[in-house]
């Protein structure tokens, strides 16, 4: 028997925000690959809302039902401090994806390096554009990946390319009528904007039927992917978007939480056994992000992909 | 609930004769001071932006508040009458996912969309019944349906927009196209809000309404059936929710489950803006579609000047406190001098 | 009086119940209706009498009972079945939509059978101009929420004036009118009843009911006592059939001459508020009951209103025992000792969903409190027992809801709020609207009882014969002034009429 | 607004005497059917889950809406006075987010906090000022301080959460810490649930607030400072959100600008269940956190059971519908037989 093997009944949570969000889906499905190939049983878990008391709530619920581990997407780091250490202390291991708790005794984090994907962003827009152009942002002020792809992005524009000029940054917080009446409005007020980064898809679309109807031509780019912004890449409206690979987030998440859960497979170079730490400490997995273009649009389709799979 | 200020109801008034007379009436109307405060805005932005006077930007405020507009007539219509609506925003967004999953499924977009609003239609029915015949209140009623619907919206699409990229162009125009250089949102708009404005000022049908919130038992004493104007104003509301969706379908070429969600807060604000009251009786279509029209154009008018995201919350949230005060003074100046 | 018709049955009552909870309101009444005759209904407040109207009218259902409409078993399910079958009712509790205009609120009915799609305002307001016309002046476009009580009463009338009914319900409509009003309902209550519409009309002032009406029925506890041809009976036998026993002195005896005092309790100086009144004057003296009189809008509430500091923007002295009161909310005045009863008991006079020990002790929680603040239930429901029962209150249980109890009991609840504190000036406003006649006299002797124990009594009332029985000295008031003052033998309807009315208004001025 | 169905005030009744007596009048309270059914709901769920009756769940449950229930009982008697604040999320935000900025910026926790409470008591004043003095209606007031007070959150932080690590322990331990097996936070609710239910049945000053919400003329008339009531009910209900923000803050060790977004439907539902009206002069502390519990306990429960994300909403729905249908025949019947 392999030592990457499950005892009969042990069991891995996934827990989430707003579960009910579609990002977590071909998360969920890495996370169960992973756990099959190693017959383990796994849980989906969170809360519909966007409510921090109630994620903790249902995080505290998971810890009575004894898992291994859990991979967990904290919705804000500091107050999953005190419950993450309390689970540790418990003995149900906690490894965190796509939003960490530095401060807390997680295991490890995984997830896609933002200042990655703002960075690329900014080179394939200088690229469309050329170095001197007029673009814009839309934004999510307090959402963290969402607002460290915005400011990252525009750090880096202002140190690379000065000469591109930021003209619009509004906050539409994902919301596609909010995104269409701002996108609209910057349009009007700088009829020379060459490009647009947005960091989600939900104000995508928005901005993507506000440049059709002003028949602007504008360069739009955006990170995460919807049906509506998948079949406005294969027509040529949007130019271009950033996923990150969230089923590599699911699967290596499943893995670290494995580890963590089993440290006694590992007799690592260091001073674990003095200091007391879990040996599997990971600081950072980069889970990648893909791009998305024309081109290979078509193997983007969640739809598609989850046809004959449970999402449970 | 309650309002210090009295506020009259959207009886029209007899008319005097003459251009005087038009003027004075206008003056009379409880709207003026609304009319006021949104020129002052027209007034202020095009001296602060080049770009705000143009026929674009007018057209791009215009589409930015058209379809909420209809969900606003649904909603006064019913406050009126005394009830409220949470479930606006799910509702709207359950007419487009139902219409989606139906297009998908491969029926045409009108029939998909035909069935879907009589679907809001059921809805708004439950809502009704829960209200008049159980005896619940439309705010706990309204909130348990905005929750269910969200939900099937989610059960529906496994949380996922629907992409409904095959939507034939004809439909699609619905949405996207354009009378000449008006949009047919607009002309959509403009028409509802005119139909239900002149039925809700005229016909015996809708005066029914304002008598059941101002004084449900009077009305009911008058031999007038309270229940039955609740329980249509309750569908009503639903209904013009499924027309809204759909709509928003046809401009988005999309069905996205998670839409609409806050869209009660605005679209009731709207309202109360333009003279709703709370606690029924009181409202005018053309007031409340004043108040839409001052919230959409401050938020399109801070965006349009590019001001920092941190501070368009204080900015609207202020603006519309002056506003609603400053309207407050004028009506009130207005009822002494009238 | 029209013997042809005396078997012309248009509405018969037979073995009516109806039972809220544990209280029993109705048990097995009978009642028939004649055409063309004015029927009066008599009995104590809670004696069943707005219940059954509301039975008729199909607001209630009953628990057992039939109705029949010309020898006809029929159901009535809903108002609008009612107004089908041609039954009118003017409730005894205003019931008009405020935001609406008077025109609207007078057609209501007809607008909710009516087959036309569109409104008519013009038809509307020229039929409502037509029902107003003689009883009062009030513009048909106004909104219902700007009028006085008395005016909305007048608007209730002529909104049931406006139904082309057979059987015309009225419930204490004359309780906020002044004799003028009412004497123009009587003269059309008698024209209708000469074309052959019938009429229920409910009272507790018995001189109405003698002089206009043609039979009289009287209810006591819920059951059916009697019904009398006018011209077989006297007021203190229908009194003794309502309340089980002669009441003898309807008023309590006035001040004897030596009983009088100069003492002035409250002096008011030169009070003018910009719109509604001028230059008001008067001394309120030691020992007396003084009377505000005037016709419907005369500016009498706005006055004892403006004294209070309860509304209006007023200039001008008021003294209390001789030094200047600063009075800047009515709770100054309260804690001066100075109290207004309102004459609107729904609107600003009673609390609905609250209990009536809560009613009760609304104005005087300190009493009911310990030290430290808190409410002590035993104290607060000794207090509204002990009031109520002075005030012959008829109640299932002193928590119960106020809203549970009848008109003229839900009036003495208000009455009983205002005699919780023990005030230095009470102002009463329709003291005795809606009050059945043993209780009416309980008032008057409460009243008189506080006179002599050195209370300052300022009641306005609309009812002429309560005013110069109760009152020493009555004031009149027109249109914002005060006109004269009458006392002793000068104290008659007709003096005091004539000091109210428009002609004693041009007789000064010329 | 509009109910069908009366309902009582919460005064309190007298008691009869003995076992029998104190059973009866327990069955005549307002709430006995709120109770049956969470007990109903609790037997169902000890039965479908082996984990439900364990004392970490139970725990974990309470400590789930303990905070919140803070400002449900600000809301319930802003209610019974006759308003409402749609602004509570954000205010418990702002609460946080000043104390949290004025800690960095060096003050002791201690102070830093109760300079944040009296930052919201004196946004409660502003409310209760535009309210009682201009005129303005509680909704829309509140609505324009919501979206004010969550911009000043945004301005303050950069939208950033800010991590408050070097609170000290004796600070932390408000949020974090237990008395024995109970978590302070938990024993700081059931003092102030206990306390102002005591206070709002037996004291008169807020016995003023039932009259006041009842007819505010009438309170008037029956020399109330209506408005003084009404302007010190929206304060209360203001500082207690700022009560509530601290010891979120204790709890999290961060101060959340996007804290309690949506918060206000959740703690007005709440009330409401709990027999509260929106019309004002009516409702019961008790009822509110009854309420509050329910709500919180249905949401545990589908965790708890792992029912499908995409059923949840659709569940919650349906049980809070169900529930508030069941409590209004309970107390119909009730009603009756009393
Ligand atoms: N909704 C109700 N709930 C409980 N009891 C009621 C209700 N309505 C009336 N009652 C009771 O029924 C009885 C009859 O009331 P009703 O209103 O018919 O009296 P009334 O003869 O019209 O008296 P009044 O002269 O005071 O108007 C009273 O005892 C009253 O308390
Ligand atoms: N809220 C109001 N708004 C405008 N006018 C009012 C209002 N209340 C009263 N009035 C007007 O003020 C005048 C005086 O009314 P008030 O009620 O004091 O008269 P009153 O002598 O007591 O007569 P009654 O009470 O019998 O109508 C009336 O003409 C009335 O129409
Ligand atoms: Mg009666
Ligand atoms: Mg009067």
């Amino acid at each position: 028997n392999s030592k990457f093997q499950c005892e009969p009944g042990e069991t891995y949570i996934m827990n989430v925000m707003v579960s009910a969000h579609p990002y977590w889906v071909p998360v969920y499905q890495g996370f169960k690959q992973a756990a099959e190939a190693m017959g383990c049983e796994t849980i989906f878990s969170g809360t519909p809302d966007y409510d921090i008391t109630k994620q903790i709530a249902s995080f505290e619920q998971d810890l009575v039902k004894q898992p291994a581990g859990i991979l967990l997407h904290p919705m804000q780091s500091d107050p999953f401090i005190e419950p993450i250490n309390r689970a540790i202390e418990s003995g149900v291991d906690v490894v965190t994806f796509a939003a960490d708790s530095p401060k807390s005794k997680r295991t490890a984090y995984i997830t896609s390096d933002n200042l990655a994907e703002a960075r690329f962003a900014a080179e394939e827009i200088v690229k469309q554009v050329g170095d001197s152009a007029e673009y814009a942002v839309l934004e999510n002020p307090g959402q963290s990946n969402h607002d460290l792809r915005v400011t990252a992005l525009i750090a880096y524009m202002e140190q690379n390319y000065p000469n591109m000029k930021l003209v619009g940054r509004q906050a539409t917080n994902q919301d596609t009528s909010a995104a269409y009446r701002a996108t609209a409005s910057i349009l009007q007020a700088n009829p020379n904007l060459a490009a647009i980064w947005i960091p989600e898809a939900g104000s995508a679309e928005g901005a993507v039927a506000a440049i059709l109807e002003a028949k602007a031509k504008v360069l739009i780019m955006h990170a995460d992917i919807t049906p509506t912004t998948l079949e406005h890449i294969k027509a040529g409206n949007i130019h271009m978007a950033l996923n990150p690979n969230q089923g590599v987030q699911g699967f290596m998440g499943f893995i670290a939480t494995y580890l963590a859960a089993h440290p006694d497979m590992f007799d690592p170079f260091n001073d674990y056994k003095v200091s007391g730490y879990n040996p599997m400490q990971i600081p950072f997995i980069d889970n990648g992000f893909a791009v998305i273009t024309k081109e290979n649009a078509d193997s983007f389709d969640l739809n598609k992909y989850m046809e004959g799979r449970d999402p449970n | 609930m309650r309002t210090y200020g009295a506020e009259e109801t959207g009886a029209a008034q007899r008319k005097p004769a003459g251009i005087a007379g038009a003027l004075r009436q206008m003056l009379g109307m409880r709207e003026v001071g609304l009319i006021a405060i949104i020129l002052l805005l027209f007034i202020v932005m095009s001296f602060a932006s080049p770009y705000f006077l143009t026929w674009v930007n007018m057209r791009a405020m215009a589409m930015a508040f058209a379809v909420e507009g209809i969900v606003v007539v649904g909603m006064t219509i019913l406050l009126i009458s005394g009830g409220i609506d949470l479930s606006v925003g799910s509702v709207t967004a359950l007419a487009m996912v139902i219409a989606g999953l139906l297009f998908l499924a491969g029926f045409d977009p009108w029939t998909a969309s035909a069935i879907s609003i009589l679907a809001c239609l059921a809805i708004g029915a439950a809502m009704g019944f829960f209200v008049t015949r159980i005896g619940l209140h439309h705010f706990i009623v309204s909130l348990a349906v905005m929750v269910i619907a969200r939900g099937i919206c989610l059960l529906g699409t496994g949380g996922r927009p629907l992409g409904l990229y095959t939507l034939p162009p004809e439909f699609k125009f619905i949405g996207q196209g354009s009378l000449g250089v008006v949009p047919v949102v607009i002309v959509i708009f403009v028409v509802v809000v005119i139909a239900f404005d002149f039925m809700l000022r005229k016909t015996t049908m809708f005066r029914k309404v304002f008598y059941t919130g101002s004084n449900e038992k009077a009305a009911a004493y008058s031999g007038i059936r309270t229940k039955k104007v609740v329980f249509l104003t309750t569908t009503l509301c639903s209904g013009l929710c499924g027309v809204a969706g759909i709509i928003y379908m046809a401009r988005f070429g999309s069905a996205q489950p998670t839409f609409g969600m806050g869209m009660e807060l605005n679209v009731i604000a709207a309202a109360v803006i333009g003279g709703a009251s709370l606690s029924g009786g009181v409202g005018t279509i053309f007031g409340a579609i004043l108040g839409a029209i001052l919230l959409s154009v401050v938020s399109s008018s801070l965006a349009l000047l590019d001001v920092s995201v941190y501070w368009q919350d204080i900015i609207r949230g202020s603006i519309l406190l002056a506003a609603v005060t400053i309207d407050h003074f004028i009506n009130k100046r207005r009822k002494q001098r009238v | 009086m029209k013997t042809t018709m005396e078997n012309d049955l248009v509405l018969k009552l037979s073995g009516v119940s109806k039972s809220f909870g544990p209280v029993q309101a109705l048990r097995g009444v009978d009642f028939d209706l004649r055409r063309g005759e004015i029927h009066a209904i008599a009995g104590e407040n809670g004696a069943g009498k707005s219940t059954l109207m509301n039975i008729v009218d199909g607001i209630i259902r009953p628990d057992s009972g039939e109705i029949y409409i010309d020898d006809e078993l029929v159901e009535i399910t809903s108002p609008a079945v009612a107004q089908r079958l041609g039954i009118g009712l003017v409730h005894q509790e205003i019931a008009l939509c405020p935001d609406v205009s008077v025109a609207e609120n007078i057609c209501m009915c007809a607008t909710s059978i009516s087959r036309s799609l569109l409104m008519d305002f013009r038809a509307i307001e020229a039929k409502a101009k037509a029902a107003l016309g003689t009883l009062c002046d009030v513009p048909p476009t106004a909104l219902v929420r700007d009028l006085s009580i008395s005016q909305q009463q007048l608007v209730e009338i002529a909104k049931a004036l406006t139904l082309d009914c057979r059987v015309l319900i009225l419930d204490e409509p004359t309780a906020a009118l002044t004799e003028r009003e009412a004497k123009i309902l009587f003269g059309i209550m008698r024209r209708l009843a000469d074309q052959g519409i019938s009429i229920i009309y409910i009272t507790h002032r018995m001189a109405e009911i003698f002089e206009n009406c043609d039979r009289v029925t009287v209810f006591r506890d819920g059951q059916y006592v009697m019904t009398r041809d006018i011209r077989e009976i006297t007021p203190g036998d229908v009194v003794a059939a309502m309340v089980g026993r002669v009441i003898d002195n309807l008023y309590p005896a006035k001040l004897a001459a030596h009983e009088r005092s100069d003492e002035v309790i409250l002096a008011v100086r030169n009070l003018t508020d910009r719109a509604r009144y001028r230059n008001v004057t008067f001394d309120l003296k030691k020992g007396e009951i003084l009377g505000l009189a005037g016709l419907i809008g005369a500016g009498r509430s706005e006055i004892a209103r403006g004294i209070c500091r309860l509304e209006g923007e007023t200039s001008g002295e008021v003294e209390l025992y001789g030094r200047a009161l600063r009075l800047r909310h009515y709770r100054d005045s309260i804690d001066h000792g100075i109290v207004y009863l309102s004459e609107d008991r729904k609107g600003d006079g009673i609390f609905l969903d609250m209990s009536i020990a809560a009613n009760v002790s609304a104005l005087s929680l300190e009493l009911v409190a310990t030290r430290f603040g808190i409410v002590d239930e035993r104290r607060e429901q000794d207090l509204a027992t002990r009031l109520g029962r002075s005030l012959n209150l008829r109640y299932g249980d002193i928590r119960q809801a106020a809203s549970a109890l009848s008109g003229g009991n839900q009036q003495k609840v208000a009455i009983a709020k205002m005699l919780s504190v023990n005030p230095k000036v009470i102002f009463l406003d329709e003291p005795t609207r809606g009050v059945d006649v043993g209780a009416k006299a309980e008032i008057h002797r409460i009243l008189r009882a506080l006179a002599q124990d050195g209370v300052g009594i300022l009641v306005i009332s609309s009812e002429l014969p309560e005013l110069i029985g109760l009152c020493d000295r009555v004031l009149v008031v027109r249109e914002g002034e005060i006109t004269g003052e009458v006392a002793g033998d000068r104290m008659t309807e007709n003096n005091i009429m004539y000091l109210a009315s428009i002609e004693a208004g041009r007789a000064a001025t010329a």
